[in-house]
């Protein structure tokens, strides 16, 4: 690894000073992904890159391998029996799925938000600092800091403020999905990782996060998987559409939306509805 | 008794008595130790006694072992125990304390029995009868035509292995189809509530179980005797009465405290044994024994 | 129509027999109460819990064998609780899914059904020879925890496993190790069940005579244990002796005794269920 | 510099959770080295005592006298009486303990469950010796009432005591199991309208079947294992077959009563014991295994 | 009720003979509700009426009493601590929150799909049975001719037919949810309670449900919660407000969308996402 990390650098460098706007860095890249759980084949040689400070989103129909393969990218899927990958992953250039590879570090960096709602069953403060206090961090104005701003970001800081001691259960499902966004943006992950992180969410606080993508954008890189094609049309720079276990097609969101290469893409796209 | 009265108020002003004295042994004779270790408190409280009730089988293994200083036995030593002492090198004396009559029981309502005669007992439990004396009138002519439910102490005990001697001939010889318990108060319980049972068990158990149990005499061959404190103490209940002992371990008996505890236990006992519900040796005999304790330590 | 007349009806008497069944229960544990009571509660004094072991009924006192008690059940959940908790966690979170696992988890159910008596050859043999710890606490203690760690492991194991496995992604996916995990959600979230687990643990440690004696806990210990390593006798012992005697007088003091060995359960068990309460109310999914 | 920080705190906590998980792991490993320990103080007795008594007699004679002179030493007597006592209790505890379980989670008001369910517990408390007694004195003689043909001891009063004081151990646990289903899947049952007994027993149930399966394991062992009560209550007559109403004799209670008698240790009448448990052992064991292997078969059914 | 049953229907024949096209009759009416948590009111002074064979939105930002409201329909917050309410609920002019009303028939009449897909851990035929299975129908041909239809009714039936054995629990989370609905169908129900019943779903199944909707309609009278401002305009017949427990506006689909009387509404629409 570090040999490749030596050999890059000077090469970044130099691309610098030739280019007024480099192009972007590639962050995660899947090579020859196969993915099966037990015998059943979940994805099908997936090769795919992914730039930095972009937002990516997954589309295609349920069933398809979305959340599969959005949980290659933090190996959320080490605890599923059975559960078994060809092919290699790579984020900022290191191989993920190396036997040496620190999990927990790697999910540090690669922050990750569900489809179900799933608050801690503690208080609204605990459930935001929590990534950073397992970090051994206790600087107690720090952690406030650092909650209030995350509580902010997902909009949901008006609503709790008087009762950041009241368990995060005792909230809305809606309240609970922001929440959980908080959580993971409170320990600055490089990656977030979003699985159809506003299927339970109501219209205004939808159209926040979605604010706050952009916002995030700039510092962050978003994976989002999603149903909602005008999401994915709104907010991704780029989409993949998957059907199967297939990735079908990857490009500019523009183009995949426009003008899909496709047919399948095609006939999935225009059955659309919000 | 005024000699060992001196020794000991002597000791107590000179000096203090220290030290532990561990025994263990049958739950049989727990009693009688529980109660000299409690009063011996009072002479010696620096003296930490404890005693044990790992049966006299357990108590032997520990015995052995050179793991307790007395052992509580409801039953002579045997020859594999004994072995296993000499291989530890460990030399003892064997002292009776006490006899623990055996009584014969049956129902209070049951009119037709007063006494049995060895040769009936032995016709009830012997190996043969297993099966086949299963009623009353198979005994004797005269008793009703009636099943009989016989009661005993388990076949792991001391209490059982001297029953089966004693009336069978033979330990351990016995028939297999007779309600056994450990704990001679569910015996009681059984023969109490059943019309036609039949049960021994320790004369202790009747004397606190008067009102629930009748007493039945024993016709060794010299006529009928009624085990009373009396006739188990001077030897004319017979051949029901068990003795039952202390062993001594002779390097523990090195010891001051242990010396001094035996001592008082042997003068002691014939009071205790009967407050706890055991009979007295004729006082020739704790003599006897008090002699023997006396000779196993001097010939250290 | 009918048949949901006959569903209603179903469901009526089945509640009215769960109320007959919960009610069976506490009617027999009435009953037992209630003997005991009636015969050993007048015995209960100052004096009776103070006062050493002896051969008169009236004198005769549980101080050792209260002290005894406690010393047993204070040591043997401190060495059984972390132990057990911790094999069930290291089972449940941490070991494969292997033939050996499995044989492992059946084991664990086997040894809660090895009779306790066993458990008394198995630390005579360990702990009172070969660590030569005597007859002393530690040794009665280290065999109590042999014989109620498989209650706790299996309670601790069923108890993880109810988790939602959401809570733990949650968790992991924000970088916190497995243990972190472990640590700060999935256990706090199962505390409920391991309490159940160590409150029926407990109950049964409480309760051991055999195992005991046989390790070589004494009948007639005139002093309380004031370390580990002290000789000691404990309540059922105590109990069963008097039970055993044919004097009428240590039948009430044996039934005082039960009393006061089920006060001392309640007093573990409600601080065990004061704990479980406080927890379970938290956790709703 | 904060880099600095976090590494060190990272290669503090990998070194940490390294420690953590041998610790765990050494606790785990304490259950199988007391399988080995138990089986090794019984193996080497057991090993002795077959030197003397041929296997096949001991698994084939039906009679078990080994402290009598008429030496027999046929395990079946013994095992019958346990599986019989075995079998009554948990015939009693399993309806019991499952209905309860089920109404204090299902039907109960919540305070009710709060407060009886602690309560029950203390059934698990009591010492046993005092059961042995209530067996002997209020059952036997209630039952008697009914059925006059009963003996005094039997296996049918110790086994329904031995019943009522596992129900603890069932009803606890799978209360436990039952309160960890997800709330949702019981809204679902309830939203299609099914009655509280059909969401317990075609959703609850079934969703919780791993808890309450271990709890009857668990309940199954404590009732195999149970000395005091059939040791009191049952006789101690070892009696080939299944007659409920007769004196039997269980593996434990022999056991038990060799252990604290006054049998010479190290003689072949001492072995017998260990002969005895170790049967038990591997009668555990076989039984566990099977009741593993049904688990199992129905878990993979739904998950 | 007896006797409301015997007023009214006479009632209704006069009415069929003198309409051409008779006014809908008013299945659902919640007069004077208010519903507290504790000491928390979730809604407040709700009144409201719902005719037979329509469909009703309600919308509103998370955590403003929607679901609150829709489960007091076929109390399902019976099971909830803390839960009282104040007012009456009438479903088919019965008062349903009276004490002797059987709570399994009601929700036998008042079906109820969830916002979390909540399958039983059974086979996807027993999950779908399940409803006529309680009721204690037993014959096979129509248990599978009832399991086939909604199956097909919910767009599932073509993924699963050749494993109707196996654990509905395999199934993704979209698969999943339509088949809860498929199970809610089976038992044929008069009202169909849904909680965001697509959030889950990717958009050609959600096409198929809204689909299946109009159908349903004729049949059935469905209340639906949703956040989707699209499929509350697209599928409902009308549509209700909720902010902070109070309904704020209640009215035709199109005059609520196109026109809203109170500003709030207004602000909520406008600043529609979805
Ligand atoms: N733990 C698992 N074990 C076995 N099969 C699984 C598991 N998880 C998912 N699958 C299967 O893998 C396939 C892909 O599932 P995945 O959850 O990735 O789909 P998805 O595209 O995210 O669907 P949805 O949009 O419904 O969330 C599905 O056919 C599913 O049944
Ligand atoms: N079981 C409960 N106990 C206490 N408060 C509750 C409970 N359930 C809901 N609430 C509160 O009642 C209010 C309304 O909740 P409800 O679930 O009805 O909102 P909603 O409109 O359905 O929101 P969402 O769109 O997020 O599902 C919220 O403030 C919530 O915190
Ligand atoms: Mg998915
Ligand atoms: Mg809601």
């Amino acid at each position: 690894m570090v040999e490749t990390m030596t050999i890059k650098e000077p090469m970044d460098a130099l691309v610098d000073n030739l280019q007024v706007e480099p192009p972007k860095k590639t962050l995660i890249e899947a090579r020859n992904v196969d993915v099966f759980y037990g015998n059943f084949q979940a994805l099908k040689n997936i090769n795919i890159t992914i730039e930095e400070n972009s937002v990516t989103a997954f589309i295609g129909p349920s069933g398809c391998g979305k959340s599969t393969f959005l949980r290659c990218f933090n190996r959320m899927n080490d605890y599923i029996d059975e559960f078994s990958i060809k092919g290699e992953v790579l984020i900022d250039s290191k191989k993920i799925y190396w036997r040496n590879v620190a999990v927990e570090e790697l999910r540090k960096e690669v922050g990750m938000v569900f489809q179900k709602p799933n608050p801690f069953p503690k208080s609204i403060f605990d459930n935001v600092a929590y990534g950073l206090k397992i970090q051994g961090i206790k600087d107690k104005t720090f952690l406030e800091e650092r909650v209030v701003k995350s509580l902010k970001d997902v909009a949901l800081w008006d609503e709790v403020k008087d009762e950041l001691k009241k368990s995060a259960l005792a909230l809305s499902g809606g309240q609970q999905q922001r929440l959980c966004i908080a959580r993971t943006l409170a320990v600055k992950p490089k990656i977030i990782l979003m699985d159809e992180p506003t299927s339970a969410l109501d219209p205004i606080s939808t159209a926040k996060i979605e604010e706050l993508m952009f916002e995030l954008k700039k510092e962050y890189t978003i994976v989002i998987v999603t149903h909602n094609m005008q999401q994915a049309g709104r907010i991704s720079d780029k989409t993949a559409f998957f059907y199967m276990g297939d990735l079908v097609e990857y490009g500019e969101t523009k183009q995949i939306f426009t003008n899909p290469k496709k047919e399948r893409t095609q006939n999935y796209i225009t059955g659309r509805f919000g | 008794g005024g000699n060992t009265e001196n020794t000991s108020e002597n000791s107590g002003e000179q000096k203090i008595l220290t030290g532990n004295i561990k025994i263990d042994g049958s739950s049989t004779v727990y009693p009688i130790t529980e109660a000299i270790a409690e009063e011996f408190r009072a002479i010696a409280p620096e003296v930490k006694v404890t005693v044990g009730v790992s049966g006299t089988g357990g108590g032997f293994k520990k015995f052995a072992r050179n793991e307790t200083a007395i052992s509580d036995a409801s039953r002579p030593i045997k020859d594999k125990e004994k072995v296993a002492c000499e291989e530890n090198g460990i030399g003892y004396v064997q002292l009776e304390v006490a006899y623990d009559g055996l009584a014969v029981l049956v129902n209070p309502a049951n009119d037709w029995v007063d006494h049995l005669t060895v040769e009936e007992l032995k016709m009830i439990w012997e190996p043969a009868a297993q099966g086949v004396v299963m009623k009353w009138s198979q005994i004797r002519d005269g008793f009703p035509d009636e099943e009989i439910h016989l009661f005993g102490p388990g076949v792991a005990s001391g209490t059982y292995d001297y029953f089966t001697k004693a009336i069978c001939g033979e330990e351990g010889a016995s028939r297999g189809d007779y309600t056994a318990s450990e704990d001679d108060n569910v015996l009681v319980q059984g023969i109490s509530t059943d019309k036609y049972g039949l049960g021994f068990f320790g004369l202790a158990y009747f004397e606190e179980n008067k009102d629930k149990l009748k007493l039945v005499g024993v016709d060794g061959g010299e006529g009928v005797v009624i085990p009373t404190q009396a006739t188990v103490a001077d030897g004319t209940y017979q051949p029901l009465s068990r003795p039952i002992f202390i062993y001594v371990n002779d390097k523990a008996a090195e010891r001051e405290e242990v010396i001094e505890f035996v001592n008082f236990y042997l003068e002691l006992v014939p009071e205790i044994a009967q407050e706890v519900g055991y009979i007295a040796l004729p006082a020739t005999e704790y003599a006897k024994q008090v002699e023997k304790f006396q000779t196993f330590i001097s010939k250290k | 129509m009918t048949n949901a007349q006959k569903n209603r009806i179903i469901d009526k008497s089945f509640q009215v027999f769960g109320i007959v069944c919960t009610f069976f229960g506490l009617a027999i544990l009435a009953i037992l109460l209630y003997n005991i009571v009636i015969q050993g509660a007048a015995r209960i004094d100052w004096d009776f819990l103070k006062d050493l072991p002896s051969r008169r009924p009236q004198k005769a006192g549980i101080y050792t064998a209260v002290m005894g008690t406690i010393w047993i059940l204070v040591l043997t959940t401190m060495i059984a609780f972390p132990i057990g908790v911790g094999a069930g966690i290291y089972l449940e979170e941490y070991a494969k899914k292997t033939k050996l696992a499995s044989l492992l988890e059946i084991n664990i159910a086997n040894l809660a059904g090895v009779p306790s008596i066993i458990y008394g050859l198995l630390g005579l043999e360990i702990f009172v020879r070969i660590f030569g710890l005597g007859g002393s606490v530690l040794a009665g203690s280290l065999t109590l925890s042999l014989l109620i760690l498989p209650i706790i492991i299996v309670a601790t194991r069923e108890a993880l496993k109810a988790v939602p496995s959401s809570i733990k992604d949650a968790s992991m996916a924000l970088g916190a190790s497995k243990w972190q995990t472990i640590w700060n959600q999935t256990l706090p979230a199962s505390i409920g069940g391991v309490l159940t687990g160590v409150i029926l643990a407990i109950s049964r440690a409480i309760g051991e005579t055999a195992p005991l004696i046989v390790v070589g806990a004494l009948a007639y210990v005139p002093f309380a244990p004031s370390s580990p390593m002290d000789e000691f006798t404990v309540m059922p012992i105590q109990i069963f002796n008097w039970v055993s005697r044919p004097q009428h007088g240590f039948a009430v003091n044996a039934s005082a005794a039960i009393i006061v060995l089920l006060l001392i359960t309640f007093m573990m068990n409600g601080i065990a269920v004061y704990f479980r309460n406080k927890w379970q109310k938290k956790i709703k999914w | 510099m904060k880099n600095g920080v976090q590494n060190d705190s990272f290669f503090k906590m990998k070194f940490s959770e390294k420690i953590i998980v041998t610790l765990l792991k050494f606790a785990a490993s304490i259950t199988i080295l007391t399988t080995i320990g138990i089986i090794m103080v019984l193996l080497f007795e057991t090993i002795n005592f077959f030197k003397e008594v041929s296997f096949w007699d001991f698994i084939t004679d039906k009679e078990w006298t080994p402290l009598f002179a008429q030496k027999h030493f046929g395990i079946l007597p013994l095992v019958t009486g346990t599986l019989l006592t075995t079998f009554i209790a948990i015939a009693v505890a399993l309806p019991v303990g499952l209905t309860i379980a089920i109404y204090l989670n299902m039907y109960a008001p919540k305070g009710f469950r709060k407060i009886f369910k602690p309560l029950l517990e203390v059934l698990a408390a009591v010492p046993t010796v005092v059961y042995g007694f209530f067996a002997l004195t209020v059952v036997t003689p209630f039952l008697q009432s009914i059925y006059p043909d009963l003996a005094g001891f039997n296996a049918l009063s110790a086994g329904i005591v031995m019943g009522i004081m596992i129900i603890p151990f069932v009803s606890s646990l799978s209360e436990d199991a039952l309160y960890a289903v997800p709330k949702t899947l019981k809204e679902a049952a309830f939203g299609m309208g099914s009655t509280r007994f059909q969401t317990s027993f075609k959703v609850m149930v079934p969703a919780a079947s791993s808890g309450i399966m271990v709890s009857i394991i668990l309940a199954i062992s404590r009732a195999i294992g149970e000395t005091m009560i059939v040791a009191i209550a049952a006789g101690q007559q070892p009696r080939f077959g299944f007659d409920p109403t007769v004196p039997i004799e269980t593996i434990t209670a022999y056991i038990v009563q060799v252990s604290m008698g006054d049998v010479p240790h190290g003689s072949l009448e001492y072995r017998t014991i260990f002969a005895a448990g170790i049967t038990l052992f591997v009668f555990t064991f076989v039984l566990n295994s099977v009741s593993f292997w049904i688990k199992k078969r129905y878990q993979e059914k739904y998950d």
